[in-house]
């Protein structure tokens, strides 16, 4: 049982980096935080699993602050993004 | 300070509780800056500083009498705990630091006083927290004797040092703080992965312990190569010296002053605990001639640049790159070639000579170049005209500590300089010599320029000056002449 | 074994490439990302490296805070970055690249000879973990041990933040950092800071009561509220105090002037600075953690909104 | 009891893993970027959900489940709240992104 | 060979990257970023040997452990500070490298 929990761990892990591929082709920051935010969910996924098969109770600690800070990583890269557009791009252009 | 039943146990002369307060006290000072804000910083800041001074005599008091203080923080012995510890070298740093604080802070009142109406007192918090921050950083850099506890004084150090850079906010000092921290972070950051090492290698940081456990063998040497190097970018040594003019020139006189004469000396130190008292068996003679010849880089390099500078500021600041070379030709020179490893000696106690009365003559240097350009509105070397009437205490100030870093008797750089010569000749190291008599050759080339600039004629086109206080120009006048008489005070014992 | 070994190989191995991503992406928004996804990853291996409480630190440092910060700057930045022009030459990034790996290579070589058995102060730190009446070594280790380090870095903390500030413009001083300025229309984000934030700070507290015995401390719980706070903040919920806030700096320094109040306190009653006296040593430290989770979820949370700048005309 | 726990733990963490998979190829291969965020809520919320359903027989107390659930729940929560906040950063963006 | 090594290897690599990064990035951003790398890289190789260290029951030597959480601390610290510099440099029309001729800006508005 647990080495198939560590296989579905590592499957997850696989998978949501596949997304990254995301981060690298955009095109917009949208789809940037996208794959983030896939990425957040399944380190969230893999560290139950992994935890669960190793029989480690503190890694649902670990998996609920990374669920909680994920959230708010998700924010953070919308602020960003959001910031980044509001902007007038060439602000510091201006006389 | 009455030692308890546990801390005799332990092992704790009476005393030794001084060497916690050096730490806790600049400590304390800073979280009541902090906490009381920027209308008190000011008053907090000077109240702290005849304290602060009184503290670094108690520990000098408690060397003379036991020769060295140990203290084990929490009570816990190396390795699971911290210890700190003194000896005549720290004593000498610690008062030579409170000495230069306390000049840097009397000086910097006029700058970062009380917030007068319409100011908001940003620089002077700012100054404040960082002058306590870098004094318990310099303090606990003196005084710590585990690897891990000193990484963080480095670290201490930077965060107090690089904000003193770019108080002004202009683009160009901000790039200049920016360079200076990169340097230092990445300084901080070799240094910590070779204690890694060290710690993976032999379970300690505690350099007592470590001085006993440690074997000349590859991991140790990549261990010390890289805290060296690490080290060595955070002292400023040629060539990894780049970020220092700027930083140190665009910096408020007051601040230049700290970061010139103390920051730098920081980790300098550190490298002298690593190799004289961490890894005394690791030094070889190749290894120390390496450091020489850095040493000796610097000195040429940086007086060539400073002969070269257009700015007061800058001279000053290339100057300091050129003095720091001296520090390292202590490796070469303390090598005893027939044991094998570094031996204390004249060398060590010329390059200690050399760090306290570099710091005493570059502050005055600093903040009397300071006057003078606020007096000038400028800091061109070419306008300098007429300034030796105008603020002939600035300029007397300036040259008196001109002659501590040249090497003229009687002051502290030539008993330093004097030490490290005869060092050279009794080890038969005659090139490195050769290396302080060109160094000092051409410092007294770069300040004969700058002097005979200031007592020329005033150009035509000369603005009226502006006033400066007098208790302004007695600060620098004050550590130039200690500086000078330091030679004095090191042949009286 | 084996496919431990595969598990942690394929882990390895995602560190590095999204490393490497962070180096070599164009844009430095993308780089960001791929640091945060680094950061997540970098949990994972504390985990396996059986450093639970160094995962939880890096979880909230590494993928929460740290981000939050580059990506705004990564957003801020992005114009002028675009202008940069000037890249190293060829011949220079390869001799930057084969020193890199040079050190790279003498650094594994070092690790490869490190002694087996390999030195340690588990025993050590285990034995005397008892005098502390704490359960979590790393604990003891934080608060007893090595209770100085762990005070000195308070200092660094509240030293940084008075250094971040003192990058205000002067204009500024009486401003608002530029991070918390609200969104035009924020329905859903306030949704959002209204009920994760409750479930945080029981997390937060949590990890502080149950880091005595349990893996977690006063910073991990910090973090967890310095990311509610700024979660709050963001959402235009309330509103950022100004830096010269009395009770802001108050509590700036409770932390550190707690810790360093209860270590001179030690030098009387238990013999030694940050000694404390064996029978109330847990209740001492407990007493300490807890303005100190104060001050550090306030710094950090400061230290990522930035210093303060003029909100008006913006 | 113990195998039939077992064996829904493996269906129900496989399907998990499905639709992970699932998620990323939608990420991958959809169109624009509001296509692709629909696909990716779906992994996020329901591929979670499995895989915590996967593994509640698995935890060794009820504390353990109810954290394992909780977690769940927190991402539920800010998957909706994010995906809302990235659709309107793409809307600004334009179609093109 | 085990996992515990594997990861010094990497520890060893990630130093190698971030400081490749931190060499040849003009941008300050990108090497503030490279410096968390090279700073990361250290701490695993510290975690590396608090795993080895593993003994008396515990999975590692927690005096390692608790020092890479307040180094964590401080390398967090730098990075805020560096950002709160690097934003006030760009506010400042300083643009985003240490170097004038690299930022196109620069030059740019010199001419116009």
């Amino acid at each position: 049982m647990n080495e198939f929990l560590l296989a579905a761990a590592a499957a997850v892990l696989i998978t949501v980096v596949l997304g990254m591929v995301r981060i690298l082709r955009g095109p917009g920051d949208a789809d940037r935080v996208m794959a983030a935010q896939l990425l957040g969910t399944g380190g969230v996924a893999a560290l139950l699993l992994s935890g669960i098969a190793r029989g480690r109770p503190a890694s649902l600690d670990l998996a609920l602050t990374l669920a909680v800070l994920a959230a708010f990583a998700s924010i953070a890269f919308v602020k960003g993004a959001a910031l980044g557009q509001g902007e007038p791009p060439a602000r510091d252009d201006a006389p | 300070m009455t030692p308890l039943p546990e801390a005799l146990a332990a092992g704790l002369p009476a005393g030794a509780g001084w060497l916690v307060a050096s730490i806790a006290w600049p400590v304390i000072a800073l979280l009541l800056v902090v906490a009381g804000g920027e209308r008190f910083a000011a008053r907090v800041g000077v109240l702290a500083l005849p304290v602060g001074l009184a503290i670094a005599a108690a520990v000098a008091l408690g060397i003379a009498d036991h020769g060295e203080l140990v203290y084990h923080v929490g009570g816990w012995t190396p390795p699971l705990g911290i210890a700190l510890r003194a000896d005549g070298l720290s004593a000498a740093m610690l008062l030579v630091t409170a000495v230069v604080a306390s000049g840097a802070g009397i000086y910097a009142l006029a700058d970062f006083g009380t917030p007068r109406a319409g100011q908001t007192g940003r620089t002077s918090l700012a100054f404040w927290a960082s002058l306590l921050g870098a004094w318990a950083a310099l303090n606990l850099a003196f005084l710590g004797n585990d690897l891990f506890n000193l990484y963080v004084a480095l670290e201490l150090l930077t965060f107090a040092a690089v904000p003193l850079v770019c108080l002004d906010g202009r683009a160009e000092t901000l790039k200049a703080a920016l360079r200076y921290l990169l340097y230092a972070l990445v300084g901080s950051v070799l240094y910590l992965l070779g204690a890694v090492l060290l710690y993976g290698a032999y379970g300690t940081l505690d350099m007592g312990l470590l001085a006993v456990a440690a074997q000349p063998e590859p991991a140790t040497w990549v261990a010390a190569a890289l805290m060296t190097a690490g080290l060595l970018a955070k002292t400023a040594l040629f060539p990894l010296h780049l970020w220092l003019p700027p930083a140190h020139a665009g910096a408020p006189p007051a601040a230049s002053a700290v970061l010139s004469a103390l920051v730098v000396k920081g980790s300098f130190f550190i490298v002298l605990r690593l190799w004289f008292e961490a890894l005394p068996g690791l030094s070889n003679a190749a290894a120390m001639q390496l450091l020489g010849l850095l040493g000796a880089g610097a000195i040429l390099y940086g007086s060539a640049l400073a002969l070269r500078q257009a700015r007061l500021k800058l001279l000053v600041a290339y100057s300091t790159v050129a003095q720091i070379g001296y520090l390292f030709l202590v490796f070469p020179l303390a090598f005893d070639a027939a044991a094998g490893r570094l031996a204390a000696g004249a060398a060590l106690a010329g390059g200690l000579l050399q760090a306290v009365s570099h710091a005493l003559a570059k502050a005055a240097m600093f903040m009397s170049a300071g006057l003078i350009a606020l007096s000038l509105g400028h800091d061109r070397i070419a306008g300098l005209g007429g300034i030796g009437r105008t603020r002939p205490a600035s300029l007397l100030a300036f040259a008196l500590a001109g002659v501590s870093l040249v090497g003229l008797p009687p002051s502290g750089g030539f008993a330093a300089k004097w030490l490290l010569l005869s060092a050279a000749v009794a080890t038969g190291q005659w090139w490195w010599a050769v290396v302080i008599v060109l160094g000092g050759l051409l410092t007294s080339a770069y300040l004969v320029l700058v002097l005979m600039r200031a007592l020329g004629e005033p150009a035509e086109s000369a603005i009226a000056p502006q006033p400066v206080a007098a208790w302004r120009e007695a600060v620098p006048l004050v550590l130039a002449l200690l500086a000078v008489f330091m030679g004095l005070a090191g042949a009286l014992p | 074994m084996s496919f431990e070994l595969n598990y942690e190989l394929l882990v390895g191995l995602l560190v590095l490439t999204t490393a490497a991503w962070s180096v070599a992406a164009r844009d430095s928004y993308s780089a960001a990302v791929g640091f945060v996804s680094y950061g997540l990853l970098l949990a994972i291996v504390w985990m396996q490296l059986q450093a639970v409480d160094v995962a939880l630190t890096e979880v909230a440092i590494g993928s929460g805070l740290t981000g939050l910060l580059l990506l705004g700057a990564a957003a801020r930045v992005r114009a002028a970055e675009a202008r940069v022009v000037a890249r190293p030459s060829i011949a220079l990034r390869t001799l930057a690249a084969l020193a890199c790996v040079g050190i790279s290579v003498a650094l594994a070589a070092t690790v490869l000879s490190l002694p087996q058995p390999a030195p340690s102060l588990a025993a050590e730190a285990l034995a005397a973990l008892p005098a502390t009446g704490l359960g979590n070594p790393v604990n003891g280790v934080l608060m007893a041990f090595r209770a100085f380090d762990t005070l000195l870095e308070k200092v660094v903390l509240v030293l940084s933040l008075v250094g971040v500030w003192s990058l205000a413009p002067e204009s500024g001083w009486t401003g608002r950092p530029r991070l918390l300025h609200p969104f035009a229309d924020d329905g859903v984000l306030r949704f959002l800071a209204r009920t994760l934030p409750p479930l945080g700070l029981l997390l937060g507290l949590h990890l502080m009561w149950n880091g005595a015995d349990e893996p977690g401390g006063a910073f991990q719980g910090a973090t967890v509220l310095a990311a509610m706070w700024l979660l709050v903040l963001m959402a235009g919920l309330g509103e950022a105090p100004q830096v010269r806030a009395r009770w802001l700096r108050v509590a700036a320094v409770a932390g550190p002037a707690t810790f360093l109040a209860v270590g001179l306190a030690g030098m009387g009653i238990a013999g030694a600075f940050l000694a404390y006296p064996e029978a109330h040593a847990k209740t001492l430290i407990l007493f300490v953690e807890l303005p100190m989770m104060l001050t550090i979820a306030l710094v950090l949370a400061l230290l990522v909104a930035g210093p303060p700048e003029r909100t008006d005309g913006t | 009891m113990s195998a039939l726990l077992d064996l829904f733990t493996i269906v129900a963490v496989s399907a998990g893993v499905l639709f992970f998979l699932a998620g990323v190829v939608g990420l991958l291969r959809f169109p624009d970027a509001l296509t692709r965020l629909h696909a990716l809520t779906k992994a996020d919320n329901v591929g979670l959900g499995l895989i915590v359903a996967g593994l509640l027989p698995q935890a060794d107390s009820v504390l353990a489940a109810l954290k394992l659930l909780l977690v769940w729940l927190t991402v539920l929560l800010a998957g909706a709240t994010v995906g809302q906040l990235i659709a309107r950063v793409a809307r600004r963006a334009g179609p093109s992104a | 060979m085990n996992p515990t090594t594997l990861f010094g290897l990497c520890g060893a690599a990630l130093v190698g990257i971030g400081l490749y990064g931190l060499l040849t990035d003009p941008r300050l951003l990108r090497k503030i970023i490279a410096f968390n790398l090279v700073g990361s890289g250290v701490f695993l190789l510290f975690g590396v040997v608090a795993r080895r260290g593993a003994a008396a029951g515990l999975g590692g030597d927690p005096v390692p452990q608790a020092l890479v959480i307040t180094g964590i601390v401080v390398a967090f610290s730098a990075t805020a500070l560096a950002v709160a510099l690097l934003l006030r440099l760009h506010e400042s029309g300083g643009g985003a490298t240490l170097d004038d001729a690299a930022d196109g800006a620069r030059t740019d508005r010199s001419r116009s």
